[in-house]
């Protein structure tokens, strides 16, 4: 089954929808504005019905996989159920209803949510303050790097490289760059965890700052987090920490005792607010006292039980965004994290560590483990072993789909070749984990057996592989004007 | 607990599967001195006393009635038709990730394309990105690709530009070493001229003559437009701004005290190699049937990494979603009539207000669309009094801006019906 | 895909769901209940977590067809547009928040609405009053019954039997029979219409009522209304209304002006109320005046603006369920009609017999018509013509459901061998029938050209057709004690 | 307008095709002398319109809080999992017909069959259908199934059964010729002897002894139970009831003034063929998958027309579905868990009523589970007092019962925390 574009369906006839009318003596924009600021030719919007659209956008939802239907092991993600009552809490019209520039009296509900959310992060991650603006892992990221460079500069110190290791995830050295830094990339060792030979090799008075996942993208704890933040700070630069992987370890150890300086978590990952099929999510970021100064502004401070929001900040690196940060995600997170407690938030990564560690036992004999366990909350396995049977980690991926499983995250950490990352997550059953560890092995086996079928999945799908190298040819082609189809948005045949 | 899964027979079971005796076996990689006992964070609660307790935060909040809100700057309060919730709360969508899986991520894929030809269609301009964050950091996106474009550093705000838009443009520009000047004249050294229409106060700029001036400048026009204005107003690409920006809040999203909203942004052809984060486009299988993939993907930083167009990944597609079905709604027509609406009500509602005693048109010889300065005496005394009647009143703009002491913006849409603006003026004259 | 029962993935040692403590001093139950009291075993429900029990539903309901994705064409059941705005109104906690014995007071406005309500319904049947108590249809007509044998009753006329034609719908005579009447079949004559001769036979003082709808269900409108109304009461029976088919002619004409006594509605068809997978809906029922005293209480009374429930109402026939009838369902419906309008509904109707006159149109010529058109809201076709390839209306129906639609209603009504109840509504779209009236020519060809096919399908659903008659012998055997599977509930296996 | 799909191009296109000129000739066989002009109501509102219209009567309504109300009598404020919205609010459950097409409707009919395996497990008895109209009907539907079991023509009502639905059973009962007694003495001509457990006031009646007494008697014994109750109280399968019905609502369903909520029924094994609606049972298809099917339709009017078990078509499956989901969130020990502690609330709260001046237990002798009746002074005054407090009291049951004069009851679950226990009691005393 697939389903026409909304524009396809349109019809010029189609009756508009009821709206209310001015019901006042007013004029027409055409009245009063001059030809030049009046929109000649009305925007090309589809025109269709009530029934038609609902019609549309369920058939649209019924083509997605998605946690609610499906196992959706994909690393680095922490696809875990998404609670729903936290949809309810998020839609009260006390929440939804508030408009950004309320005088702070009529919103101390809102203030007072995000200034325990802000205590509740300050205790899981170790840190001393918490800055909720940033909108997702990225930006906070990036938010992070401003901070630590203006705390660098405060000092008059300019620092121009920021360290990466090899296995990062593509947003730490964007972000790095996109703050003026240049990027140099630290290597892992064979263990799958940094080299702290390299790392030696690489810090230097020039490095503002060393960014570290932990566990990093492979799953692994970096055992020697200590002596690399001993080795880091010993240069003057900053230990940063890329929280996308703190499902694993909340009540067991903390990133600020680890001797991170700034701290970003994915509440889209860590806490349970939806993705949403890529967004919005929220991106926080926790500092320790020294880099409390450079904090965007707004900060929601706390005077005996009054609210309020404190713009004056001098040392500030501004804002990084309209208004406060993506509220409503907040509120979810916070319904989330009220609702587990701190039990049941350590039991949460007590658990995920426990199922990835289980997931790896059960496939550990059919796909290659290029690291030793125990892993923790993920593990990254690699098809090469399926390649002289010329199987590659995107043939399992699809070959997974047409067996009702959402994929792993594959060819990511990229220092594993024909990487397929999983993350079990804590809110799926054994049983789950078991029959997704048996299509592996049915998937393996077919490999030996018929690779070709593997080459031709998905075929339960509304698609079949979809030819990617084509579709950047006619993008291409329409860059260079060669062609007039845009092949990114829809457009009239005629035209 | 609450969301969690395993029993504590599921657990010893599994344990056991792996080779060990308990969890502190799968620990071992993380430094005893690191532990920590517990959490310093209360214990859990169950659903009804977690529901009770945020309940009791939102009653501790003051919610204004929609149709007595007169209050925009930047968001603003419309008729959000129960269909837009009705499909982003469909958890086929709400609970996917990034279409990495395109064949099992159809249904997200398609609506992003859909949303990124409305957004070109309402622009005027060729193609549009799935989404950015929210209208500031579009803006500084925007920004970014000029720079890059142009391989210039400066860039020129001119007029009222949303203050809290600038001030992320700035802390974007100092990380990549840009400089942000206020003004109307670009230089050789200008990679944009940037304006806002209609501006922060709701006035209308002349924005042909401002992306000429760009355009003879060798600079890049980049217009941070009002969505639904675009249903009366000429879209940038009509007067040929290269870039288009903005905050898509008032297609189908609800106030949520700032967010999450969703950016907007789209270009002419010649830029599109330049966008920031996600594009959809359309491919093929092999029988041929149409799909859709993300695309272009070497821009970005999964890719490309220190050398992305930007470090952006997750973005906003679900309130994109929002926006798509707000749009589809409407359509041209309706999106005609509701900024029609909004339009005629806000100059019944201005002329209202002008003959007030004291009260004037803080720019009597500029145009508006729906929102508009008013220059007042006891501004705050007006605010205050207002909320007391109920009534969510203008913004103070002096706030952000020292020369326009006294003035306060009015925002008017099609929820502020006839009744409500006689309210307004009864609480006014009172 | 198939979901296996909650009970079936059930854990003994699951943890139960958090909830609140008493956190006041008092007794367990055990300590003041006497044994005999007390519960032995506890009741064997699923134990399982939440987001299991979220993945289950997701799952099951993904298995279901549904007018929100699919094409309903199911004759008889007005499968349209359900307003997803009417959703967010009937959970206004002003509505839902309610308990129905709070004084009248403090519910003027939920009085209001069934008042007004009440009127806008009297306005589209042409009746002085509505009952809203009625839970569906089946209750509607039984409770109409009721009022008609207490009105025979109250004017010393005692009569025992109720006419029904024969192509009525099953709860018409199980309605007459529960209320305690003969039921006397009257036949339809070769047009599909009622046949008046048989009609006039079967009339006599021994009459109580006529249940008929119109249009009936074959879709043909009863030309001779009139006249059978004028025989009807000549004999002093009673004219009774079958509204499942009102969707027909809204704002067109009125049953009461038909000369119709009493008339039920199904507002979970012609007023849009979800059907819910078999309910709940609600069956209002509009009298004249001569049966207004019969009227079940509570009465909604309105007296210059303030609303009352009337309980004295001695010539009653009481209640026919508790409290005021499916309140919820009762918003819905008026919201609904408060969108629509007069001009609305009637608008609706009309596109209603538009659509079916012009999909009867597309597949004329694949399906034999037994009647003569034009048709109503809805028609009846055929599947005789398929006979000698041995295809029959199921296999039709189920070839329908493999190319994604759901099937019309078929083997009703009676009176038509093989019978295809057609019924597109308003809301579906001319890209939607043409698409339907496509699928019918290809599964008629497919009748010729491969009939082993039809009998195969459906085959891209998560289960093929389903042995009934299997099932239906082993409940039998369970039934007689040969068997102790139950079949008709989940027992464990050890059991 | 609203909800409608056909554009004007549409409808002439398909008058074409159909080949008549006009919507008249479609309209041929009405008789002119029936056809109206227009319809007497007004012209259709934008939802925006609507809205706020429907909202403003809400508005007119006064909604106590759960942890306020006190009230019972059939209706009770519970705690609801916001699971239970969450899976009713999916429109492939919400926009299914009847599941007529099992291979198109698995989702409805394994949901259905769950339900009536959930029911038969709480009320101990073989077989449970998939629901009907309420606890009203269903009483009257049981005694219609003893009536023809037992070809007897008289059902004896025993103790406080709830008032509806003694009315409800007598409307029943006079279509089918039953007479309906009030006693405790079946005799020979008794179909069965339906009692209710806990009854109308909360006291509970010796269930056995009326049970024993019924099948000395050859009648049936029909226990109308309180669902969340059996999770302490003895079910109807252990102490021989033939059948259980009862009413639903406190299963996950909102009072939303008195419904939709639903009824159950559940059975002997013997009785199964007696059962009125929907039952649905497992099948396979030709792979032996297992699948769901309606079965026993024979029963059925669509099949037996005027011999059917019942004339009920359109059940309450949403209603039963929405209970399914909480009775499997609750689990055994959850549902164990709600009613205890409604039990302790409710017996900590009579004993501090009781020690009210003039307030004493209505039978001070009888045992209760959450709901018990209390005789006060000035019962009226009582209630008027607590509402104006915006607490909901307790029901004066003399309504019914000319003999309570005095008399309320009051009831009490999860939802009414302690302090709410206090501020009741403060306000009884102030
Ligand atoms: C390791 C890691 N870092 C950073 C990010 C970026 O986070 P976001 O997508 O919220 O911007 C991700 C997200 O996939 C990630 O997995
Ligand atoms: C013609 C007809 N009459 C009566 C009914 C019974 O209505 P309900 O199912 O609401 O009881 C139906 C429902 O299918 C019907 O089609």
């Amino acid at each position: 089954m697939t389903e026409l574009l909304s524009f396809e369906k349109s019809r010029e006839a189609a009756s508009p929808p009821r709206l209310p009318e001015a019901d006042v003596e007013g004029p027409e924009s055409s009245q009063v504005l001059g030809s030049d600021l009046l929109r000649k030719k009305a925007p090309g919007l589809p025109q269709l019905s009530e029934p038609e659209i609902m019609r549309h956008y369920s058939r649209l939802a019924s083509m997605n996989y998605s946690i609610s239907e499906q196992f959706y092991p994909l690393g680095s993600c922490t696809m875990k159920y998404n609670p729903v009552v936290n949809e309810v809490v998020a839609a009260l019209p006390g929440f939804a209803g508030l408009h950004p520039y309320q005088d702070e009296d009529t919103v101390q509900g809102a203030l007072e949510l995000m200034w325990r959310l802000e205590q509740a992060l300050c205790a899981v991650v170790g840190v001393e303050r918490v800055t909720l603006q940033p909108a997702a892992g990225a930006h906070g990221e990036w938010t992070a790097l401003r901070m630590i460079s203006a705390y660098h500069r405060s000092r008059g110190d300019t620092r121009t490289e920021v360290l990466v290791p090899d296995s990062a995830h593509g947003t730490n050295p964007a972000s790095a760059a996109l703050s003026g830094f240049q990027v140099v990339e630290v290597k892992s060792g064979l263990d799958g965890r940094i080299s702290l030979a390299d790392l030696e090799s690489k810090l230097s008075p020039r490095v503002a700052a060393l960014m570290l996942t932990n566990p990093n993208t492979l799953g692994l704890f970096e055992r020697q987090i200590l002596d690399i933040a001993e080795m880091v700070h010993a240069t003057g630069a900053m230990l940063y920490y890329d929280g996308a992987n703190l499902n694993a370890f909340m009540g067991i150890c903390r990133p600020g005792d680890m001797g991170f300086d700034a701290v970003h978590m994915n509440l889209h990952k860590t806490f349970t607010t939806p993705h949403g099929g890529g967004g919005p999510g929220a991106g926080p970021v926790g500092v320790k006292a020294e880099l409390i100064p450079f904090l965007p502004t707004p900060t929601v401070e706390r005077t005996n039980g009054h609210l309020t929001l404190d713009f004056k900040r001098p040392q500030s690196i501004g804002r990084v965004r309209s208004f406060y940060g993506n509220f409503g995600m907040l509120v979810r997170a916070y319904a989330y994290i009220v609702a587990m407690g701190g039990d049941g938030l350590t039991q949460a990564s007590r658990d995920a560590v426990l199922s990835a560690n289980y997931l790896r036992k059960q496939v550990e004999d059919d796909l290659e483990m290029p690291h030793e366990g125990p892993c923790m909350h993920e593990f990254v396995a690699s098809a090469q072993n399926l390649a002289h049977e010329g199987v590659k980690a995107l043939d399992v991926a699809k070959a997974l789909l047409d067996r009702d499983f959402y994929a792993p995250t594959i060819y990511f950490p990229l220092v594993v070749p024909e990487a397929i990352m999983v993350e079990p997550t804590e809110t799926e059953s054994k049983a789950s984990l078991d029959a997704f560890a048996a299509a592996i092995k049915e998937i393996v086996a077919e490999a030996k057996s018929n690779p070709q079928a593997l080459h031709d999945a998905p075929q339960n799908l509304p698609v079949g592989r979809l030819d990617e190298v084509a579709a950047a040819r006619r993008i291409n082609s329409y860059l260079q004007g060669q062609s007039e189809d845009p092949v990114l948005r829809w457009k009239p045949a005629q035209k | 607990m609450p969301y969690l899964v395993h029993s504590e027979e599921d657990r010893a079971s599994m344990l056991a599967s792996i080779g060990v005796q308990s969890m502190d076996d799968l620990l071992v990689d993380i430094p005893q001195s690191l532990r920590i006992g517990a959490l310093e964070l209360p214990d859990g609660l169950s659903e009804h006393e977690m529901m009770s307790q945020i309940a009791s935060l939102a009653a501790r909040n003051r919610v204004f009635p929609d149709r007595l809100t007169f209050r925009g700057g930047g968001v603003y309060s419309r008729f959000i038709p129960a269909a837009v919730a009705a499909v982003t709360s469909k958890p086929e969508f709400y609970t996917a990730y990034t279409p990495y899986q395109p064949e099992a991520s159809q249904g997200t894929l398609q609506a992003i394309f859909e949303f990124q030809t409305l957004i070109a269609e309402l622009t005027a301009l060729d193609v549009a990105n799935a989404s950015l964050y929210d209208g500031a950091t579009a803006v500084a996106e925007a920004a970014m690709m000029a720079h890059i474009h142009t391989s210039r550093n400066e860039v020129v705000v001119s007029g009222y530009l949303h203050p809290e838009y600038v001030e992320v443009l700035r802390a974007f520009s100092e990380g990549r070493g840009i400089k942000v000047r206020k003004g109307t004249e670009p230089g050789p050294k200008t990679a944009a001229v940037i304006f806002q229409q209609p501006d922060f106060l709701g006035l209308l700029v002349d924005a042909k003559a401002l992306t000429e001036s760009a355009h003879a400048a060798g600079a890049l026009a980049i217009a941070c437009v009002d969505p639904i204005s675009l249903a009366i107003l000429a879209p940038p690409g009509e007067y040929g701004a290269d870039i288009a920006v903005g905050e898509g809040q008032q297609l189908g999203l609800s106030p949520s005290y700032g967010g999450p909203h969703v950016g907007f942004i789209s270009c002419r052809r010649e830029l599109v190699r330049r966008l920031p984060g996600r594009l959809v486009g359309t491919a093929h299988d092999k029988q041929g049937r149409r799909g859709f993939v993300l695309a272009l993907s070497a821009r970005e930083q999964h890719i490309r990494r220190e050398k992305a167009t930007s470090n952006i990944c997750t973005n906003h597609s679900l309130c994109a979603l929002a926006a798509s079905v707000y749009m589809t709604y409407m359509g041209p027509k309706g999106l005609r009539q509701v900024a029609e609406v909004s339009f005629k009500r806000a100059h019944a509602l201005a002329q209202r207000l002008a003959a007030l005693p004291g009260w004037e048109p803080a720019f009597p010889d500029r145009q508006f669309v729906n929102e508009f300065p008013m220059r007042v005496p006891k501004a705050s005394a007006v605010v205050r009094k207002l909320a007391r009647k109920g009534i969510l009143g203008p913004i103070e703009v002096q706030r952000w801006f020292r020369e326009l002491k006294g003035v306060v913006t009015f925002t008017c849409t099609e929820v502020n019906d006839s009744r409500a603006l006689d309210e307004l003026l009864a609480a006014l004259e009172a």
